[in-house]
């Protein structure tokens, strides 16, 4: 055997994996800054946005026998549904909020929306079958599965959607407003009130899309959520809180730190890695290795 | 302490002493003993919290650094279970001090997340450092503790033994509160800016209490190796962090008494609940343990929906019969805007 | 305050006196518990267990008990986690009065709770599969085991792989206590089938993705793999292996005997090779064989009951309640009359046939396995 | 020079690249009031937040009775006797008037986390001395009544009053006050700058930073009149009316 060709393959074929889980902390990364955007709160059930997508999907195609695309669909409904109705019920009743009571609201959500998928989805994984198939496809020596492409495929075609929304549309123009300047932005007619709903519901569809493509791969659970909502937050940090763009780098780079640490240093370790990342970003650097620490400053902590 | 407060110190340590006469089954004295476990790691929470306006979701890491220290000296190096509890201590006073100094100049969220991941962080590693851990596995063989030579044998023993520590801890706390340290920790909760211009360090202040409130945790968790005589990863989850400041912001986040009562009331829910199940079987509802996880959840955001300040400020104001209770219910409450 | 605290500690009082509603049961009635994985990531072991359990306590109840004596189980969930089997266990001790407890399902819960049993002098009869839970015997004298030995399967798998002349050897092996016993067994063994151990890797129970453990095997140049795990997780390395086109045989544990593990591997999972008990393929066990009658009522049993194919794991709740309920006709509920009883039964269960003995707790062969294979989603005996 | 108690020199603060005090230097003589003007913006407060250590200057000097305060934080300034105020009131809402003072004795008691804990016998004393000290400047202020009533639901004066004596519990011998009048009523206006002439004589030096031009007129020794941090003019309140220069930054070129 060739061993220099093993290790170009080897690496190679990390590198595959690491943008595979990085896309998933890419689109979880987004749906934080969504929120934070348009709030300033940290959603702290984001992940179990995720887990909701995975679940209700596995559901649909594997229980209802559904076609992929129509369940899709259903799902990211559903979830944004879910998205909104946290926003009616918990967030925006809150008249005078203060960080801590923010914080732990979204927590208590979060435990909600985890205890109402074990009742329903119980507590094992639940797998469901790939996109299209699951024989893999030879990528310069290395394998790659179709369900991969599929999940780059979709991340390539939120982060268009994603521009499109923000920088052509009048909504997502009103939300970039929003964000900046929220007081500037209600004078000039904008109903604030409603960004934020609408925020959480596309930060919900988010993370209902990254729930879905994933599952095939990880096999979903109800208890996933608090990892992939920490590991998506490490992305978000990485990328400079509130910068949606720099969450994607920082994400699909955390992706494939991780997998190259499960590689070469340890797979056990392998979730703790971008754990201590998010740590030595939030010490070091709480801007964001992306982000500018000048824009920082103008946002409250 | 003085007035209203040692009158409540003084009926816990009567109930502390009564409530075995009353329940006998040994059973209920473990589910209390595990309470009392619970209750210490509050108290220490809810000074870090409440007085002193710092989140942390990363105390459940403290109490699992506590257990495993204990767990691993005592049983694999046979260790005396204090001196094993003692150097779990200065372990977690290392941890906590060089955490601290970096995660306590971020505020609200960030540092919320910080102590998420650093509680993840450890629980990752008991799950993973077999050779040390024992990994999933756990760690069997854990001696129980002795006190003067006495083996705390019974549940009953190590009740009066656990929650003897409780009301030290409470009396600690007390005693804090109400000095010129507690003060400062209130004052910095109020306005740092403030409290910096009469001559606070800020940041010496915020280690030092993360620092007690770690320790706390750290005693509970040895106490509660000793007791099980086992531990592995799974009470020490991230779950495990939310459910500590759970039980502080139900109990009430401004009162030691708050932070006792929620501790208290969400470790005698599981029992209380399956209790409840038995009845609701007769009504043809099926109720699963399963259902817990719903239960704490709802709880939490029902009282900080509608009692942001907690329990135990809700029945204070109830008892008081002040109408600024139903201001709260309307969450019209002013001032407290950030 | 004073009196608000009293209040309350009288609510408490009052709340914990009125929930102890079996403390006052009849006496009359035998009170087991159970100690099984019905929820979590071992569900796929625990609830068939229960489901056996509570159809075979129906069963005799309704037949008048066990010599006039009611059955009453009483079933605990450890959600497959150590420390709440602990407390469940002492919670049937010490709550419930139970004169025997069936489970865990797990090795890692089972080892957890042996000091309890050993101070409490409760037998327990352990549905989990590793040996060290009955060894060295003079440690467990309360503790028995009814799955088949870890060692045996060991023995069984490189049985077939000398067969096949397969000396260089991959394993790979959960963190959890069963897979943990598997890779000593697995080690241990190997010298005295001169077989080479060429890379050694493992997993943890949370684990989604094994690439990284399988393309280091992968070059360490194995030729075949022993994946040896009781959770989930087991099922994503036929995954990850087809996905890096791996095509060594695969050999599993008899952890592996759920036939949803063989569904969650998807078409992956075909070819996968493992040592299991012969309930998994009941219809190619022979006429004479004397196990034949059993294994046929369970599975037509379980399967008429619950809608869903019958599981290794059912099996050993099957054996160790009937092995317990023999016992308690002959005894009574006396748990050292009980202990004494059971370590001299002869049974013919569903994992093969037990002769227990003051020297082996677990009473089984490497006899009680057949080598399976499967194919298409279904366990096939393979032949040879 | 030797008379004043803070030396201002050359003293720059840039925001990126926004200039928001601009090479200013001023001495502050000793018991002196001396008020800080100027329109909105001009760097009034960004002094008070360099001289207080919440600020660190990008160049020049603050000097303390003769120590450079450039890179010292701002709990150490206190402790070097500098008290201050805030625009917007900081007092501490959830906790009793009196103990509000009793944080500002911090500085004047030693009790550390340790014996806090334990209480002993000796910091009972020391308790007490701390709360004789925070009822004698409720005295002063004449807010007695209040003591025990939550800081965040006294009216504004009061809050503002509060604020002054909790500055003053620390015994500073320089004392900041930031917009001290601001959202009062005449009535309250009139008795702040009664209060602040009784702060003079008792020998603390105060530096004011104040719109109110009566209360200012009438009570300071001193004005520096400050436009896009930079000192436009100084001198008494009577020179300072007459300045040329004054009068167009307030009215606009």
């Amino acid at each position: 055997m060739n061993h220099t060709d093993g290790t170009f393959i080897d690496v190679l074929q990390f590198l595959i994996l690491g943008i595979q889980r990085g896309s998933i902390y890419a689109m979880v990364a987004m749906g934080f800054n969504m929120i934070y955007n348009a709030t300033g709160i940290i959603n702290f059930a984001q992940g179990e946005f995720v887990v909701l997508g995975g679940l209700m999907m596995v559901t649909l195609t594997m229980a209802f026998n559904l076609s992929i695309v129509f369940s899709f669909i259903l799902t990211v409904l559903f979830v944004i549904v879910v998205g909104i109705l946290m926003e009616r019920l918990t967030i925006n009743p809150v008249k005078h909020p203060t960080v801590l009571r923010l914080i732990i609201i979204t927590i208590a959500v979060s435990i909600i929306i985890k205890g109402v998928a074990m009742c329903f989805w119980g507590k094992g994984s639940h797998y469901m079958r790939h996109f299209s198939g699951t024989a893999p496809l030879e990528f310069f020596g290395a394998t790659i599965l179709p369900q991969t492409l599929w999940i780059f495929a979709i991340l390539f075609f939120v982060v268009i959607a994603y521009i499109i929304f923000f920088n052509y549309t009048m909504t997502g123009k009103c939300m970039r407003a929003c964000a900046i300047n929220r007081d500037a932005a209600r004078l000039a007619g904008i109903n604030d009130r409603k960004m934020v709903m609408l925020s959480f519901a596309l930060s919900a569809g988010i993370g209902a899309i990254a729930g879905i493509i994933i599952t095939p791969i990880i096999q979903m659970d109800y208890a996933r959520g608090a990892m992939l909502g920490l590991k998506g937050f490490g992305a978000a940090v990485l990328g400079g809180l509130g910068n949606s763009m720099g969450a994607v780098v920082a994400g699909v780079l955390l992706g494939v730190l991780e997998a190259l640490g499960a590689g070469y240093i340890s797979s056990h370790y392998m979730d703790a890695i971008a754990l201590v990342i998010l740590l030595f970003v939030l010490f070091i650097r709480p801007s964001g290795i992306l982000g500018s620490s000048e824009a920082m400053r103008l946002k409250e902590f | 302490m003085k007035g209203k407060n040692s009158a409540g110190f003084f009926a816990l340590v009567i109930s502390i002493i009564a409530i075995p006469f009353i329940i006998t089954n040994d059973y209920y004295i473990g589910v209390l003993v595990f309470a009392a476990f619970n209750c210490l790691a509050c108290i220490g929470l809810c000074l870090l919290m409440g007085y002193a306006g710092q989140i942390s979701i990363g105390h459940g890491a403290f109490v699992a650094i506590g257990a495993y220290t204990s767990g691993i000296l005592t049983s694999k190096l046979a260790w005396s279970p204090w001196l094993a509890m003692l150097c779990g201590v200065l372990i977690v006073i290392v941890v906590a001090f060089s955490l601290g100094i970096p995660a306590l100049r971020l505020k609200g969220h960030y540092l919320a997340m910080a102590t998420l991941g650093f509680a993840s962080i450890v629980h990752i590693v008991a799950v993973a450092a077999v050779d040390l851990t024992g990994g999933p596995s756990g760690i069997v063989n854990i001696p129980r503790l002795d006190l003067f030579g006495y083996v705390l044998n019974s549940d009953t023993q190590y009740y009066y033994f656990s929650w003897s520590v409780v009301a030290l801890a409470v009396f600690i706390a007390f005693n804090l509160v109400n000095s010129r340290v507690g003060r400062g920790l209130q004052a910095i909760h109020g306005s740092e800016d403030a409290a910096s211009s009469l001559g606070i360090n800020i940041t010496s202040y915020k280690v030092q209490i993360f620092i007690l409130s770690a320790v706390f945790s750290s005693i509970s968790g040895s106490l509660y190796a000793y007791y099980m005589n086992y531990i592995d990863p799974g009470p020490f989850g991230v779950m495990h962090s939310v459910l500590l400041v759970t039980m502080v912001a139900v109990g009430g986040l401004h009162n030691i008494w708050g932070a006792l009562i929620g501790a208290i009331a969400l470790s005698l829910l599981p029992e209380f609940l399956s209790f409840l199940s038995d009845y609701l079987q007769v009504l043809g509802i099926h109720y699963q343990p399963d259902y817990d996880t719903l239960v704490y959840g709802s709880i939490l955001l029902i009282i900080m929906l509608f009692l942001p300040e907690g329990i135990f400020d809700g029945l204070a104001s109830t008892l008081r019969g002040s109408k600024s209770f139903y201001g709260k219910l309307a969450g019209r409450r002013t001032g407290r805007v950030q | 305050m004073k009196k608000r605290i009293l209040i309350l500690s009288m609510a408490i009082t009052i709340l914990l006196a009125f929930s102890t509603p079996y403390v006052f049961a009849e006496p009359a009635d035998y009170h087991v518990g159970c100690v099984f994985a019905v929820t979590g990531s071992a569900s796929w072991l625990g609830e068939p267990e229960r489901n056996t359990a509570e159809m075979i306590a129906k069963e005799i109840n309704a037949a008048g008990g066990i010599n006039g004596h009611k059955l009453v189980l009483h079933i605990e969930d450890t959600q497959g986690d150590n420390t709440r089997a602990v407390n469940a266990v002492k919670k049937l001790i010490k709550k419930d009065n139970v004169c025997a407890i069936i489970g865990p399902s797990r090795s890692g819960t089972s080892m957890a709770v042996l000091p309890v049993i050993a101070e409490s002098h409760i037998p327990l009869i352990s549905c989990a599969g590793a040996e060290v839970i009955v060894t060295p015997v003079e440690e467990r004298k309360w503790v028995f085991k009814v799955p088949q030995k870890d060692s045996d399967a060991v023995k069984r798998i490189y049985d077939d792989m000398a067969a096949k002349g397969i000396k260089d050897i991959a394993i790979i092996t959960g963190t959890t206590g069963f897979g943990a016993a598997g890779r000593d067994q697995l080690k241990e063994i190997a010298a005295e089938y001169k077989i080479n151990i060429v890379a050694d890797e493992t997993y943890g129970p949370a684990d989604t993705d094994m690439t990284a453990q399988l393309l280091k095997i992968k070059n360490a140049g194995a030729k075949a793999l022993v994946n040896w795990s009781i959770v989930p997780a087991q099922s994503i390395v036929p995954q990850n292996m087809q996905q890096l086109k791996m095509t060594i045989p695969l050999y599993q544990s008899h952890g592996f005997g759920n036939i949803k593990y063989a569904e969650a591997a998807g078409e992956a999972g075909n070819g996968i090779i493992f040592p299991g008990g012969r309930l998994l393929a009941v219809d190619t066990v022979p006429e004479d064989n004397p196990q034949k009658k059993v294994l046929v009522s369970y599975k037509e049993d379980y399967e008429k009951n619950f809608h869903e194919p019958v599981s290794t794991f059912g099996g050993h709740a099957y054996d160790s309640l009937w092995i317990l309920v023999n016992a308690l006709k002959k005894v009574g509920d006396d748990p050292a009359k009980l202990r004494d009883e059971i370590e001299n039964t002869h049974f013919v269960g569903t994992a093969g046939v037990f002769n227990f003995s003051p020297t082996d707790h677990c009473g089984l062969n490497k006899d009680a396995f057949e080598m399976l294979m499967v194919k298409d989603g279904k366990f096939v005996v393979l032949k040879d | 020079m030797s008379n004043s108690i803070l030396e201002l020199q050359l003293l720059r603060k840039n925001f990126g690249g926004v200039v928001a005090v601009s090479d200013l230097s001023l001495d502050i003589e000793k018991g002196s009031i001396t008020s800080l003007i100027g329109p909105n913006g001009a760097g009034k407060t960004t002094i008070f937040n360099l001289v207080t250590g919440f600020l660190h200057p990008s160049s020049g000097h603050i000097r303390f009775a003769g120590r450079v305060l450039n890179k010292i934080k701002p709990h150490t300034i206190a402790a070097i006797g500098i008290g201050r105020t805030f625009q917007n009131v900081q007092i501490f809402p959830k906790m009793s008037v009196i103990e509000n003072i009793m944080v500002g004795r911090h500085l004047r008691s030693r009790a550390g986390i340790f014996y806090s804990s334990i209480l002993p016998p000796f910091l009972r004393n020391e308790e007490k001395l701390i709360r004789a000290a925070a009822e004698k400047q409720l005295t002063f202020l004449e807010l007695e009544q209040y003591a025990h009533v939550p800081a965040g639901g006294l009216p504004l004066g009061n809050q503002r009053m509060l604020e002054i004596a909790r500055a003053l519990a620390i015994e500073p011998k320089l004392l900041l006050l930031d917009e001290p009048a601001s959202g009062l009523n005449a009535r309250e206006t009139i008795a702040m700058g009664e209060l602040i002439e009784k702060i003079k004589q008792m020998n603390i030096t105060v530096l004011l930073v104040e719109h109110d031009m009566e209360l200012v007129m009438d009570i300071s020794d001193h004005v520096a009149v400050i436009n896009f941090g930079r000192l436009i003019a100084e001198g008494s309140p009577a020179e300072i009316q007459e300045n040329d220069d004054v009068i167009a930054a307030y009215l606009g070129e």
